[in-house]
């Protein structure tokens, strides 16, 4: 414990000397930053690995429980990838994070009390410090998010945050109020058989889900992330999209934990949920064109996988089948961890992108592998990862949830999984789409303006934070066995005698062919190498492309025309919004041609809906017409009913 | 010794009135306060061996009370000379002669252990904070000052009316003088019922006026609109607080008499329609003093809300009465500060305060946060052991829409503090001289401090006199101060303990 | 002269009160009305008490005195001999007066007398009088109309104040006098306020504040 | 000893011969076929091997605006496609390595190649070749789902997360009820392999620089080595998945080299067929084309909606 508390101080206190230093204060909030991951790492690897589960009372507090910290293997799992990140993201930072840019140092403190909340929450065992952690998370996150409050924009993606989180937590309230009355205490930990079934039970489970959705970004309620992660520095959205979010799947992951005999529709409504989060969210990332808002719904997207494995987890459970319990909730763990390591890279890179060419628009950019080719390298593997390709860590958590789907069909109890199968294979085909877009656009072909042709290579802070998170993407989809135990005993208290997911999945193979895979593209690589000639080639040899004269950047293939058929193909759901005027003529005029799909909920339902009720709202302004006699009616009238109510 | 509470504002009122220096003066406001403080807290040491059958004592409830306006205007008495140095254009005499009486009527009020003489504190203190709110002397300050003035003097007639029969449903139970609360709730059972109910509704009009419970509340988004933060904080934490108590005072006497239930019903009406009412005035409301104001009629209807929960819930909705006060105080000072520095209070004039003055900024985007319950400040403990009790006492569809409420609420006060508190400056119209000083934050930063503190962690004597007040309020005299009246329906009741 | 014949001007006086259209006339109604005020106690048999006869000669000089004469300044002030169109018209008020009075009788019948209670119907009339100031509070316009309509629903809790007064003198008196007090002293201030403010006392021009 | 031994060789001596030296062959036969049906004679049958030996001296060109992924793409798609053929059984003999999940890991190679083909064709440039790109990248989404009810069908009808089992499943023919999903599945399958192979209807492999195509227009610029390996990764992909659609089929015989024989009289055979259709049938106008991929889902997930009455 005492490793886990120094960090959770240091996280902490990070941003404190920047304060005062007149400068190096980056290094040296990254530096804290960096200890405190080594120290929390040390405690959660120590847990993992078998150790005893640190827990701590604190008496002081009079909160009415015995224990309010317990580091068990859950809360490591979780506290992995938050220093992970909080660490690279502090690094990054350093560079990344400017005078230019303007109060760095508060964007330090505040990113620093931000992992320490998150530190916290993953051991919160106590209802009270639970929300605690839960809304200083919260506010931190908000804080970053609004940090160019400058920008309009910002202002409207930190509102949208603010207001939906808050949400979250008052359905929290509700559900931890109606837990506790239930439990008789405020500590967290088993509720009784039966209970679920109960209709208090799916009150609260319902409360829980719309409180913790709202966290994880489950599609329909989804709205605050696109925008936040778009406004926050990219460091910072790194760290919301890797770790914050998961915090509402670790509150899902909680639930589970605490509920012995889930009833099958559960399950049912976690897979519903992680389907349409996991096309939808694709699909929606498809249409956009602002880089980080399409990393952002890829993150619905890659929550939607994780509901899945765990919806597959709880059928598991519901109808008494350890193997699927143990495949659905490893791939859904083991994808929470991945998730956040490609993810986080994913932003950094894309952080990159944005900082040396000063666009997050797609169409502004391109040809960026030559001049940032670190970045550009970055990038493929984090995309590599998040399509889910093998060799690397993408790939082994939806094996996992894959092998489970197979299994529950194939052992004929439950067919419904074929849609989960079904459901991943679009997924992925989609994702392959949508990376193969925003990479072709963005690093390769040629520039598409002066800013993107003027780009430099990110600066070693920057690139050192991506190479580890490229290089842990790495081990953990060639070396999948090792994560394993690990795996295993993280999934431990999810349910009941649940076997060894190396016993259910042949990890090792994969690592053969994967290295296969790796000698055999060296292989090739060298004999095509070898093939070179002697002599030079003109190096000023343009696209040859059929013999088409000298393409213009201009020419090439957008990102919009790019997804264009797969987003009119499924205009139904996506509603495009295309302007552009009718060619016609031989000799037409030079015109624009624009498409941009808004967000179905925030853009279409909700913000129209709250401008009516708003409206609606401020028609009724009219009962306080400052005219005193009215008043003076007001209390007479009430008077009135009263004693009339009184005597009726 | 308690009596001593009383005079000495009001002797310092006295003595203000004739000291001509008004630099020295405003010294009088801190230097009562902390005096006034201290002693209470000699007192408090106490409050139990006070003998309950005299016209004035102390006790839990009314100690309790007490405290919390004690601290309220010691915060509001150390941010006074400074504010009062920003108006040298006003003459501060009857200013500082108001608060000072404020004070020590409000003493009285805590201390009084009769209805009448709760009645006619209340009654003056009305009188002695009408010039306080007319501090500005414009136009709109003469408009608030006469809405205040014959909205509230309605209100307190009528619960004039409202004690006289309960005096008189003493008197069918021919209970003579003297009627103090002790009494009346030790003989409760002889009150004649319809009376007392008459009597209930009388005053619960009366009270709930100055308290500002909705649709009663109208005069207050213009009296805190046009007054100066200070005395904002002072009513919405002070003056709403007695009439809360004047009004738990009779309550408990109702429930006394076995009529709990019939005033929980009402309560519970009220505290649904404040919020509610709250809330339809907070959406786009463009003036953020007049935001402050809505937000304080929400928090009286969480107040009453609790209350007509009952039980635990009665427990918080004290313990919120200190943890709104102390908020509002941070609010309504900081709020003054922003007003002050912008020389307005209308939205599209003040943006971007943060840059303009940091440190008010900042505690009014905290306190606001603190207000709508963010853990671990006052009001959260408050506000979500209410909703729990709600929930887990059988009253799910209001816990239901307290929580829907408090959502909404948020959602309308965050836009306009947002816009206020963030983005870019607005170029300012007018040159003022306000800067963010020690003197001007200092208090705040105090009071944000004890919000917070209250949400860690409650003194055991603190918590030992919240629970005696309850008992008292839930229909139990104190002095058969053993069990709580109320037994909780359904699940087994627990708490989040600060 | 039977405190019920008093009891049933005053009622009288209430339903005038509410028709009149000219504000001396409102205020000398007042002012009758306040005297009646004071002669019911006396009328009631109570003037063997000291304290009591002491309250109903303040109650008499006060309300048939000193507030004629702050009316009296105002109006010196305020050139407004009529009252500009009221918010509620006379005819309407007079009905809405006949109800109150009306609901006032179904309320008081609710609350049982004491046993040998005299004069019965003091809480009718208590009430009767209470809403007929609340109706001139909101009904009229002229800050002066209004001051009237709340002397007018004092005198209702004067009114039932009466029944208690031989029991609890300490907390009635206190409680009427400081009422009155209030209401007299308080508003005339504020009604030269306002005068000096807006130079009229129509308070239909105090509606500057509002949503 | 050299009981167990033997067919383990001969397995291996088929599987290199088939993966390294026979897919030339198939593309050569296919047109040979589409000659003799348009009574012409025809390339001869070899011509690819010629072709890839003369591509192999060739001098490599790269544009200025490509870089290392531009190379990534022939490569990494042929290392992938010589993986996956390490997964899955020919005709009736086993493969390197069976294990249960092998299904996924097989699709996601694919998956791989295509992902990289795709961005060393954007890493040109070209309008020509980001059209192709955006092409593949949309259709293969929807011959995606296809392939994956055909696997999970198999897999409910076998009880089998792997490869060999699953396709192996000639025991499904005798069993009455299983032959007609069966038949659905590689009708959805059929059209998979069409698409994924760039024929006729979806796709024409012979014409260059026109606009109706999808995979031969992004590898316009590749040459020397690099084509060499993409031509032969293309016809190692006729054979890795012409096997998905030969493997069921094939009767199980006595001794395993008669397997192995069987299974290259499938492949031919294939071979015939898509010669057939190809030069039986014209080419879908692009619009088409979706549609046509639906009917292959649609085939593949009936089959297993039959699966479950």
């Amino acid at each position: 414990m005492r490793l886990y508390l120094l960090s959770l101080l240091l996280a902490a206190c990070s941003g404190i000397p920047g304060l005062f230093l007149r400068r190096r204060g980056a290094e040296v909030s990254a530096g804290l930053m960096t200890v405190s991951a080594l120290l929390g790492l040390g405690a959660a690897v120590g847990v993992l690995a078998g150790g005893p589960v640190p827990s701590l009372r604190l008496p002081a507090l009079a909160l009415g429980s015995p224990s309010l910290l317990v580091l068990d293997a859950v809360a490591a799992w979780f506290l992995i990838p938050v220093l992970l990140l909080a660490a690279c993201g502090a690094w990054y930072g350093v560079r990344y994070w400017e005078e230019a840019h303007g109060h760095p140092r508060w964007v330090r403190l505040v990113f620093g009390g931000l992992t320490a909340a998150l530190v916290l929450l993953v051991a919160a065992a106590h209802t009270w410090l639970f929300l605690l952690a839960w809304e200083a998370m919260a506010i931190g996150a908000f804080l970053l998010v609004l940090t160019e409050d400058r920008l309009a924009e910002a202002r409207r993606a930190a509102w949208i945050y603010l207001v939906s989180t808050h949400t979250g937590t008052l359905c929290l309230f509700g559900a931890f109020a109606l837990l506790a009355g239930v439990a008789g205490t405020w500590d967290l930990g088993a509720l009784p058989r039966g209970f679920a079934a109960s209709r208090l039970g799916t009150q609260t489970f319902l409360l829980f889900m719309v409180g913790f959705g709202l966290k994880a970004g489950v599609m329909p309620l989804h709205i605050w992330l696109p925008p936040a992660h778009a406004a926050a520095p990219s460091h910072v959205s790194s760290l919301m999209s890797g770790v914050l979010i998961k915090m509402g799947i670790l509150g899902m992951v909680r639930l589970i934990t605490w509920i012995p005999d889930p009833p099958l529709w559960w399950g049912a409504l976690f897979l519903g949920l992680g389907g349409v989060s996991g096309i939808l969210g694709v699909a929606f990332a498809l249409g956009q064109h602002d880089l980080k808002r399409l990393l952002a719904y890829h993150s619905i997207e890659n929550i939607g996988i994780i509901l899945l494995g765990l919806g597959l987890g709880l059928v598991g459970k519901s109808t008494g089948q350890p193997a699927l319990e143990a495949l659905g909730f490893a791939g859904a763990l083991l994808h929470v961890l991945n998730h956040s390591l490609f993810k986080g890279l994913l932003f950094l890179a894309g952080g990159a992108v944005v900082h040396a060419t000063g666009t997050r628009n797609l169409e502004q950019l391109g040809g960026l592998a030559k001049a940032m080719p670190w970045t550009s390298g970055a990038f493929l593997a984090g995309s590599w990862a998040i399509c889910g390709l093998p060799p690397l860590n993408g790939f082994v958590s939806e094996w996992f949830i894959y092998l489970g789907a197979f299994r529950a069909m194939a052992g004929a109890r439950w067919p419904w999984s074929v849609g989960v199968l079904a459901a991943l294979a679009l997924i992925g085909a989609l994702a392959l789409a949508c990376f193969a877009k925003a990479y072709g656009t963005v690093f390769l072909g040629t520039p598409r303006t002066a800013a993107a042709a003027a780009a430099h290579e990110a600066p070693r802070a920057m690139l050192l934070p991506m190479g580890v998170l490229a290089g842990a993407c790495g081990l953990i989809g060639v070396f999948p066995m090792a994560v394993a135990p690990a795996l295993d005993r993280a999934i431990a208290g999810l349910g009941e005698a649940l076997p060894a997911s190396s016993r259910l999945a042949h990890l090792p193979l994969v690592t053969v062919l994967a290295l296969t895979l790796a000698l055999l593209a060296l292989g090739l690589t060298r004999w095509v190498w070898a093939g070179r000639r002697s002599e030079p080639v003109p190096p000023e040899l343009p696209t040859w492309d059929c013999g088409y004269a000298e393409a213009l950047p201009r020419a090439q293939y957008t990102a919009s025309s790019f997804a264009e058929g797969l987003v009119t193909g499924a205009r139904w759901v996506l509603f495009p919004k295309v302007q552009g005027p009718q060619v016609q003529g031989p000799f037409p005029e030079p015109t624009r041609f624009e498409s941009h799909v808004p967000d179905p909920v925030l853009d279409r339902a909700l913000e129209p809906a709250f401008r009516l009720g708003a409206r609606g709202l401020v028609l009724l302004h009219f009962f306080q017409t400052g005219q005193l006699p009215v008043y003076l009616l007001y209390v007479l009238l009430t008077l009135l009913f009263l004693l009339i109510w009184m005597v009726v | 010794m308690a009596l001593l509470l009383i005079l000495l504002p009001l002797l310092a009122a006295a003595l203000a009135v004739f000291i001509k220096v008004p630099a020295i003066r405003v010294r009088v406001l801190p230097v009562t306060a902390l005096l006034h403080l201290g002693l209470l807290l000699v007192v408090l040491r106490g409050w139990r061996e006070l003998p309950h059958n005299a016209w004035l004592g102390l006790d839990a409830l009314g100690g309790w009370v007490l405290l919390v306006i004690s601290v309220l205007f010691t915060i509001c008495a150390l941010y006074a000379p400074s504010y009062l140095a920003l108006r040298p254009d006003r003459d501060h005499r009857v200013f500082s002669v108001c608060l000072l009486a404020f004070l020590g009527l409000a003493s009285l009020l805590c201390l009084a252990r009769h209805p009448g003489v709760a009645w006619v504190a209340l009654e003056t203190m009305t009188l002695t904070t009408a010039p306080l709110i007319y501090f500005n002397h414009n136009r709109h300050s003469v408009e608030a000052t006469w809405k205040y003035l014959v909205l509230g003097s309605v209100g307190i007639a009528l619960a004039l009316l409202g004690t006289l029969f309960v005096a008189y449903a003493a008197h069918m139970g021919s209970l003579e003088e003297p009627l103090h609360y002790t009494r009346l709730m030790a003989e409760g059972e002889r009150l004649s019922r319809p009376w007392l109910r008459a009597g209930f509704v009388l005053t619960l009009v009366g009270y709930g006026t100055k308290m500002g419970l909705a649709p009663l509340h109208s005069w207050k988004p213009d009296a805190y609109g046009e007054t100066p933060g200070i005395v904002g904080a002072l009513l919405a934490g002070g003056v709403t607080s007695c009439a809360f108590l004047a009004l738990l005072r009779i309550y408990g006497v109702v429930a006394a008499a076995g009529e709990g239930a019939f005033a929980r019903e009402l309560f519970l009406g009220f505290g649904i329609l404040s919020m509610a009412w709250a809330l339809v005035f907070m959406v786009g409301q463009v003036d953020f003093k007049r935001l402050l104001a809505y937000s304080s009629v929400e928090h009286m209807g969480i107040l009453v809300f609790g209350i007509g929960i009952g039980g635990l819930a009665a427990r918080f909705a004290l313990f919120h009465l200190a943890a709104n006060a102390l908020v509002k105080s941070v609010l309504f000072l900081s709020a003054g500060n922003i007003h002050r520095s912008y020389a307005s209070k209308q939205l599209p004039q003040v943006t971007g305060a943060i840059r303009r003055t940091p440190v008010s900024a900042g505690l009014f985007f905290l306190g606001f946060l603190a207000i709508t319950g963010l853990p671990p400040f006052a009001p959260f403990i408050s506000e979500f052991n209410i909703a729990s009790a709600a929930l887990t006492l059988g009253h799910p569809i209001l816990g239901t829409l307290f929580l829907l409420l408090l959502g909404g609420i948020f959602l309308t006060m965050s836009d306009t503090v947002m816009q206020v508190v963030f983005g870019v400056p607005s170029p300012q119209r007018v040159r003022t001289p306000y800067k963010d000083t020690f003197a001007t934050t200092a208090p705040l930063v105090v009071a944000m401090v004890l919000a917070l503190g209250l949400g860690l962690h409650l003194p055991a004597p603190l918590r030992a006199m919240l629970e005696a007040a309850s008992r008292t309020i839930d229909g139990a005299p104190p002095v058969r101060s053993g069990k709580v009246a109320e037994v909780p329906r359904g699940l087994a009741p627990t708490e989040v303990r600060p | 002269m039977s405190p019920d014949f008093l009891i049933a001007l005053t009622m009288l006086t209430n339903f005038t009160l509410v028709a009149t259209s000219r504000v001396n006339k409102a205020i000398q109604l007042a002012v009758f009305q306040g005297i009646l005020m004071g002669l019911i106690p006396l009328a009631m048999g109570l003037g063997k008490h000291l304290h009591i006869l002491l309250l109903a000669l303040v109650a008499i000089a006060l309300k048939g005195g000193f507030i004629p004469y702050l009316f009296r300044r105002a109006l010196r002030q305020v050139k407004i001999r009529r009252e500009v169109d009221p918010y509620v018209g006379y005819t309407v008020s007079l009905l809405l007066c006949a109800a109150g009075t009306g609901l006032s009788l179904v309320l008081a019948h609710a609350l049982p007398l004491k046993a040998g209670t005299t004069p019965t119907f003091l809480v009718p009339a208590a009430l009767a009088t209470l809403f007929t100031g609340f109706l001139l509070l909101v009904s009229r316009r002229t800050a002066l109309t209004q001051v009237v309509g709340y002397l007018v629903l004092e005198n209702g809790i004067y009114l039932f104040g009466l029944l208690l007064v031989e029991e609890m003198p300490v907390l009635v008196e206190t409680g009427i006098l400081l009422d009155l007090f209030v209401g007299v002293f308080v508003m005339g201030i504020v009604i030269n306020h306002i005068h000096m403010a807006f130079d009229s006392t129509d308070t239909g021009f105090l509606a500057e504040l509002k949503d | 000893m050299s009981q167990a031994l033997l067919p383990t060789l001969l397995n291996l001596l088929l599987r290199a011969f088939v993966v390294l030296l026979l897919p030339p062959l198939i593309p050569g036969l296919i047109t040979k076929i589409k000659a003799w049906m348009a009574g012409r004679s025809g390339p001869p049958v070899l011509q690819l091997y010629y072709d890839l030996a003369k591509l192999a001296q060739k001098q490599a060109v790269f544009s200025r605006t490509t870089t290392w992924v531009f190379l990534a793409g022939p490569v990494g798609t042929v290392a992938a496609l010589l993986v996956a053929s390490l997964l899955i059984p020919l005709g009736h003999t086993a493969p390197l390595l069976a294990f249960e999940g092998d299904v996924i890991l097989f699709a996601y190679l694919l998956g791989l190649g295509r992902f990289l083909t795709v961005l060393s064709a954007l890493d040109t440039g070209s309008a020509f070749e980001g059209m192709g790109a955006a092409r593949e990248v949309s259709f293969s989404a929807l011959a995606e789902p296809a392939l994956f009810f055909g696997f999970a069908a198999l897999a409910r009808a076998t009880g089998s997360l792997s490869l060999t089992p699953m396709l192996q499943s000639h025991g499904m023919w005798t069993a009455g009820h299983l032959s007609g999903p069966l038949m659905l599945i590689l009708a959805g399958w059929g059209i998979v392999f069409l698409a994924e192979n760039s024929r006729i209807p979806v796709d024409d492999p012979n014409t260059h620089l026109e606009l109706t195509m999808i995979h031969e227009v992004m590898v316009l610029d590749h040459s020397g080595r690099p084509l060499a390996l993409i031509l032969y990764g293309a016809s190692l992909k006729l054979v890795v998945l012409g096997a998905l659609l030969v493997d069921p089929l094939l009767p199980v015989l006595s001794k395993g080299w008669l397997n192995g024989l069987a299974f290259l009289g499938g492949l031919g055979l294939l071979a015939v067929v898509v010669g057939v259709v190809e030069s039986t049938t014209a080419r879908f106008r692009m619009n088409k084309v979706p549609q046509f991929l639906v009917a292959g889902v649609l085939a593949s997930a009936f089959a297993f909606l039959l699966l479950l009455v």
